[in-house]
């Protein structure tokens, strides 16, 4: 098994459940997982929907984030997806999974991951509030 | 004699389409041209980087040759 | 919901799928999640079987970890279940799972919650290895 | 007069057994007489803790009283 087990930026549902499955085997003790949902307010705003845009080169800059982070952490494998189009509250935006043999490089690569996708990958996110105001987000 | 220019998220919200043809020239005069074209997208442009031929440019005074391709990217929002 | 959303000392099967949904709010958007598994290897030696045997105040030590940690970190629920007993190799011993506005709070808390269940919770490890010895771990 | 001595893990596979009468004093007798009954048992007892009535002791001179229960803690390795 590659240490990047898993890379997608998909306009399918992802969940933990389905990721951790990527990063399974006998020689890892500890696994972490992260997921990012949508929530129904922002701001102290309530949000009516959402949709997230990617770049044509989000897999591939996703790629990389990981091929890198393995390089760092002592780990088994990792695996993300990114879903983008329009996605329902409540489900996840980004699914971020680590094995690993101890239980810090597990916890060390995954959140280091979840902050590299949040700084590099080319997606965009556009909420419409529920006072029918919009706006995209970091754009102020 | 043009440039592919590619709109993404917020500017392309601003100019009202996802792709337009602009002439060649500086990065710099290109993004008048779009300025000119859409005034509302200079609310967006100064927060976003550029890729040429899908490869980061920084330099407002590189110079777009024929058939180039400009990728306009406002703040990444992912996760 | 309280914060100290599950809490289990138990001898049934845990599992990340079932603990998460004890932390799901609509207020959440991080979801961080821990599982640590039965390795078939320790210290580089097979390990054939084992087994946690469970002190009876290990329950009410979980609730007081978990109860501290929600008050240090900014979260909207944290769960958390120990097996005992036999478990095969593969399986989860502990899981954490915690759910927060931020994923930095969940991150911190996952991971203080693992640390905090680790030192002071008062669980044993019995381990066969398949040379047929076996060791009580930590007890040297 | 009796103290009930519960021992766990290692400690109860050193002395073949998991629970043992002893006779009431401090705790340092009691531990005496532990390793007199079970010779095994003191490869353990030096790294484990103790709960006099379930509160942690680590006074050895704390005296038992009769009817009390003392629990024989080895180095937890739970998670």
């Amino acid at each position: 098994m590659s240490k990047v087990a898993h890379v997608s930026v998909t306009t399918e549902a992802i969940s933990v459940a389905q990721l951790s499955t990527c990063v399974a085997t006998p020689a890892a003790g500890a696994f972490v997982s992260f997921s990012g949902d949508v929530r129904d307010n922002d701001h102290g705003r309530a949000v009516a929907s959402l949709e997230y845009e990617a770049h044509p080169s989000a897999q591939g800059i996703l790629e990389k984030v990981c091929a890198e982070i393995v390089t760092r952490h002592d780990v088994e494998a990792v695996a993300v997806a990114h879903r983008h189009g329009p996605i329902a509250i409540g489900e996840a935006a980004l699914v971020v999974c680590v094995s690993a043999k101890h239980r810090q490089s597990a916890f060390a690569a995954c959140s280091e991951l979840v902050d590299g996708v949040k700084l590099q990958i080319p997606i965009w996110k556009h909420q419409v509030f529920t006072d029918g105001t919009d706006e995209w987000v970091n754009c102020a | 004699m043009a440039v592919t220019v590619r709109l993404f998220a917020a500017a392309r919200s601003a100019a009202g389409t996802s792709q337009v043809q602009c002439s060649t020239g500086t990065l710099r005069e290109i993004l008048q041209e779009l300025t000119d074209s859409f005034p509302a997208i200079s609310q967006v442009l100064p927060q976003c980087s550029f890729l040429v031929n899908e490869v980061s440019c920084k330099d407002l005074d590189a110079v777009l040759l024929d058939e180039s391709m400009l990728d306009v990217l406002p703040p990444f929002a992912g996760g």
